[in-house]
């Protein structure tokens, strides 16, 4: 629960847009589930719903210059990352004009332009990408950030590991962000981390890291903001980890989430759901109205619905896209 | 009437038959229980594992996401008494575990002068077809069969997947045991009893005279497909379905060769250093008399596979391609 | 009087120059420096990047052994501007960052449909001879050449290596730089001003008009040995070394084929679904007719590389058994 | 230093094996390397002098049914667990009659019968291959346990963090050793490890974890013999981290150790003899006899003269062993 001076100093364009990133993420997952269920989306599809105040919070405090590195539950850092809302269905639907132009789908969103290095398909694939993009901007000499998002299945990926050592040794300006929801796939943190933080292995490392509730915009932004600039300044890397769980299942259309409690679900969404938590906070703060709340929600909607018009009504790729983009040159 | 199973299925059985004969057999991966540190149900793993641990309680486990651990510890298993049945999810997860798999489990039983044995089966999902991109999509199945010290199986049918799996449980060698994920629910006709299809011996699918077609996995279904629409045509072609590529059953292929005289090979990957080149290149070798026109390979393009279904349906081969190449082929004279 | 290098100073020449020419070079690998962390001095590196520090202050890193992160982190570097060399030393070591190569640098691009490149190099040595044993002495590059996305380059002299490397640093998408660590100390003519070999084209080592020798890396030295011994007896060999595995340039093969009508593959790394076997492959596919006889593949065995030198020096094709396979395929008479 | 209840308690025959062992890892190496410099020994050496008192620590806490893996620096390992000195020189001549039949070399030599699973090529590579023989003790209801030694730069390895994380998911009878001698090749640890405990990172992961000093046969002894008996209960694993530096550069040939300061390995020669040290102790506690020492060195020099002179006239391989054991059926 974050204090009025926390939520105020923030400022109101910043409180909109936080809450607007929010809820356009929840928007758009809550409608490909039900649009998966139509079956007119194909592949694997990897619902964030729940866990925006991550991707939001920590977004906040990166430039647009700064970079990013996905997971394959990737539609909420891309969000907030600033991906285009249409351009992503379109990818998702692997229709021409999606980000990707159709070739990558659902687990590999990206945009360069945006410093989002992409969605990625193999657990922790983003962290290594992020020790390389921090190592270039360290060499170009710019102040740019890369952070990487990996859940608390991939974090314990070799590559992960390795990649929180060459951070260290190298002191890159680097951000690693553990979102820890819960679960890898049917598979829960109590048996896979033995109950542990993430964190501490970091630490050990030889890098400072934070445990946060991610369900709470503000702490995130805090926690992230303080990674950011000390990277940012030259101090070198940082892990935060984020509990947030799921909403959905670990992925669309497969998962009969037998593993989860019965109720689980509706008591994360009555009493952990970090969209009420920032309206609560804002309102309750007096920073924001409830009409600018609304009015946000219904722009929103329209934006996802217009983005999955779009999509469905949009043509395949051309064929020939099959053999093209393999390489620059060959 | 026979009982049918679907591919999936089978492999299941073939899982609990070996468990239930032999105690050393042993079932571990991501999500092989599923639900292990939840407060719900245990049992949602999907696959062939789906159930198995109520039936071998603690000799099926659940692994966290370490490959590399896990894969490496197939092999010290293996080597110290056990036959663990390893599962990697999608093919293209080697990635993660290469090492494990080039240069220690293919390699440990050479560099120790025959002193160790490696009993273990790795299971991979493989191929296109799924909608899931380029990391989700690939066969790879040429890279381990470049690799000595490591088996290769890719069954096409529920029975062939039940027998080469009881065959590879069995082995006294490192199996990399292929499942076509496009294959999974096709049904077929599977014998309750345990029985084991042995390794490195093809199945001819199909016999025919005038065209010689070897095909893997899914394509073997494509090659059939293809060969009944050129039998209207007179055109009779054998398919011959490999089922094992390393050891590899030459000698199968060759013999329909000097009969037909002519060579499709049909392989969804692509074709630099890959099986259908490989093969290609044995018969052009070993049979280059028998030949009457050159060794035609049929394979996806040297390209990832993408996404969109439009562009991933125009990936692998089918048997409109696979008639376009028999009929080029047939069509030349004996070689003048 | 021309200057000479060894094929490893030619190397380190061209890492200079492009990395004067270039900014956005910049080299990293285990021990490329050598000496970090220690009371003594720096400079501990053995290979091309020894002293390249001095040079370069900043641009050189050395990396914890740590093959995913940095591998993949040239790929995140080279996504955003840089142009990594990495060092992966022996090449067997890709086992243990295989995913780096196989699903992030070779897929990156076309999973984010072209709106990214990666303009990384990875140096690796391989091949046997070192006496270093089965995890320290295969080739690889068939793996690699597999795989759509990545180039792969496989110099077999100092000139060519310079040349190959200044052309694998401009380019703009993955090359996997493959040194053979028999030829580093091997000498030859090589300019001092920076030039550019063409990716993807061969080099016709020697003209020939009775048989066509294609070989790879250290084996185009022991096939010129074989062509002298051979010429002796009045049989002409072309010897043709295609410098890059991926991509292969088949049009000099085919040129050279139609003349002869021979084909000798020669490579030490194994024989299934490897380059010898797809080069013998394209050439039956796409040459039949000009071949008077069947391909000849001259491999390494189907076997791990073995420690004992006895062993090991009978692991690799050499002269001999290249004059063997000449002899044999051009006895055959014209086809009948 | 060691007391003399630790010294006198442990009882005159393991006292004298300890030293065997040690001076007999000591000779082995200082004997191949005079060999190696004369050209006739091929490959790549990796001397393990100096480390001595690691090895012949942990393995004392095991029995000859337990299971060890090492690394590329294996033959103090090897010596340590048993293995039979002459066919290890003979491996590493690459003769007939070597412990691998010469197909292995020095970075390959394993004896299966005695629990020595193999030296290995690969940085960490012995890791995952223990958690597996520590699976099937664990499967097959013995109450054999399995040590995985590693190197301070070998524990940078993705492979290793997994296998810390998966003995501990799965508590398996296992006991990784880190061997800290400073140095991977010409990197120093206050560099790769950032002057930092892998110690710390095995807490992380939920397993016990202790620094020793691995100059001192008897803290090595103590640290293995908690750590082992507590796996062999069911305990789980645990990681124990030596501090000791090699005597000889990182391979022999090719290393000019211009990375080490000058006198250094004087200095560790002088005042950081694992041998000079136990001599020490059990002279002092009057446990063993100068004579008794003496009598094993000349007896040791004498196995590793014989050891030599057996494997220079020993005939090569056959050829036909190019093609062996790559199967066991093909
Ligand atoms: C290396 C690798 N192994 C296995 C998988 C299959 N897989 C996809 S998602 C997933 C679970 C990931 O869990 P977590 O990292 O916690 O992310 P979450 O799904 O909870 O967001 C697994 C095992 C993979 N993609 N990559
Ligand atoms: C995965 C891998 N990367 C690189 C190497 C090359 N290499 C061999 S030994 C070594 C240093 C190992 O250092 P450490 O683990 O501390 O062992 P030490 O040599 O000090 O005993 C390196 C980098 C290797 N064998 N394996
Ligand atoms: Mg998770
Ligand atoms: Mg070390």
């Amino acid at each position: 629960m974050a204090t009025t001076s926390a939520v105020t100093q923030l400022g109101r364009d910043r409180l909109l847009d936080a809450y607007r990133t929010m809820r356009t993420i929840r928007q758009f997952e809550e409608r490909v589930h039900t649009e998966f269920a139509t079956g007119e989306i194909p592949g694997a599809v990897h619902l964030y719903a729940g866990q925006e105040a991550v991707a939001a919070g920590v977004c906040a405090a990166l430039n647009e210059t700064d970079y990013i590195a996905s997971t394959h539950r990737g539609h909420g850092h891309a969000i907030a990352k600033g991906c285009d809302v249409t351009a992503m269905m379109l990818e998702i639907y692997g229709k021409a004009g999606g980000l990707c132009g159709g070739k990558g789908g659902s687990m590999h969103i990206a945009d360069f332009d945006l410093g989002m290095l992409g969605a990625n398909g193999v657990a922790a694939g983003g962290a290594p990408l992020v020790c390389g993009a921090a190592l270039s901007a360290k060499m170009r000499g710019t102040d740019q950030v890369a952070v990487a998002f990996v859940g608390d299945g991939g974090a314990n990926q070799g590559a992960f590991a390795e990649s929180l050592n060459l951070a260290a040794v190298w002191e890159l300006p680097c951000v690693f962000v553990v979102e820890d929801n819960g679960y890898a796939q049917a598979t829960g943190t109590s048996y896979h981390l033995r109950g542990l933080n993430v964190a501490s292995r970091a630490r050990a490392y030889g890098m400072p890291a934070e445990v946060v509730d991610g369900y709470d915009f503000f702490d995130v932004l805090d926690a992230a903001n303080e990674a950011v600039i000390a990277a940012r300044q030259g101090g070198g890397p940082a892990l935060i980890e984020c509990k947030a769980m799921r909403f959905f299942g670990h992925m669309e259309g497969m998962d009969g989430q037998a593993y989860r409690a019965a109720d689980e679900v509706d008591r994360l969404r009555a009493d952990h759901d970090c969209l009420d938590n920032f309206a609560r906070d804002v309102l309750g703060a007096g920073a924001l109205t409830a009409d600018e709340i609304a009015e946000i929600d219904g722009s929103v909607a329209a934006l996802v619905d217009e983005a999955v018009r779009v999509a469905k009504a949009a043509p395949a790729p051309e064929l020939s896209e099959l053999l093209t983009d393999v390489y620059v040159s060959y | 009437m026979e009982r049918t199973l679907s591919y999936l299925d089978a492999i299941a059985e073939a899982l609990e038959q070996e468990m239930r004969r032999d105690p050393s057999v042993i079932v571990f991966g991501e999500d092989n229980i599923g639900g292990m540190g939840c407060e719900g149900k245990l049992g949602n793993a999907w696959g062939p594992t789906k159930g198995l641990h109520e039936k071998f309680p603690g000799r099926v486990l659940d692994a966290p996401i370490t490959e590399s651990a896990f894969v490496g510890a197939a092999v010290g298993a293996a080597a110290t008494g056990l036959r663990p049945v390893v599962d990697l999810l999608f093919v293209d997860f080697v990635g993660v575990c290469f090492d494990q798999v080039l240069n220690q489990a293919a390699k440990l039983r050479y560099m120790v002068g025959g002193r160790a044995k490696v009993p273990a089966v790795l299971r991979a999902m493989w191929g296109t077809g799924m909608r899931r991109g380029a990391q989700h999509s690939q066969s790879l199945f040429s890279l381990f069969a470049h690799v000595p010290g490591l088996k290769v199986v890719a069954p096409s049918s529920a029975a062939d997947a039940k027998g080469l799996m009881i065959s590879a449980i069995r082995d006294d060698d490192p199996v990399m045991f292929m499942e076509h994920k496009l294959l999974y629910f096709s049904r077929g006709a599977v014998p309750e009893d345990p029985y084991a299809i042995p390794l490195g011996v093809a199945r001819t699918e199909r016999e025919g005279g005038d065209c010689t077609i070897v095909a893997i996995g899914r394509m073997v279904h494509e090659a059939v497909a293809a060969a009944n629409i050129l039998a209207e045509d007179g055109i009779e072609c054998a398919v011959i379905d490999p089922r094992t590529l390393s050891p590899f059953d030459a000698e199968t292929v060759y013999e329909s060769v000097e009969r037909t005289g002519h060579l499709v090979v049909v392989d969804e990957s692509p074709r630099q250093c890959g099986m259908a080149s490989d093969i290609a290149a044995l018969v052009a070798e070993n049979r280059f008399r028998a030949l009457r026109n050159h060794p035609t390979t049929v394979t996806g393009p040297h390209a990832p596979v993408p996404f969109s279904p439009t562009l991933e349906d125009a990936y692998p081969p089918n048997a409109d391609r696979i008639v376009a190449a028999v009929r080029s082929t047939v069509a030349a004279k004996d070689r003048v």
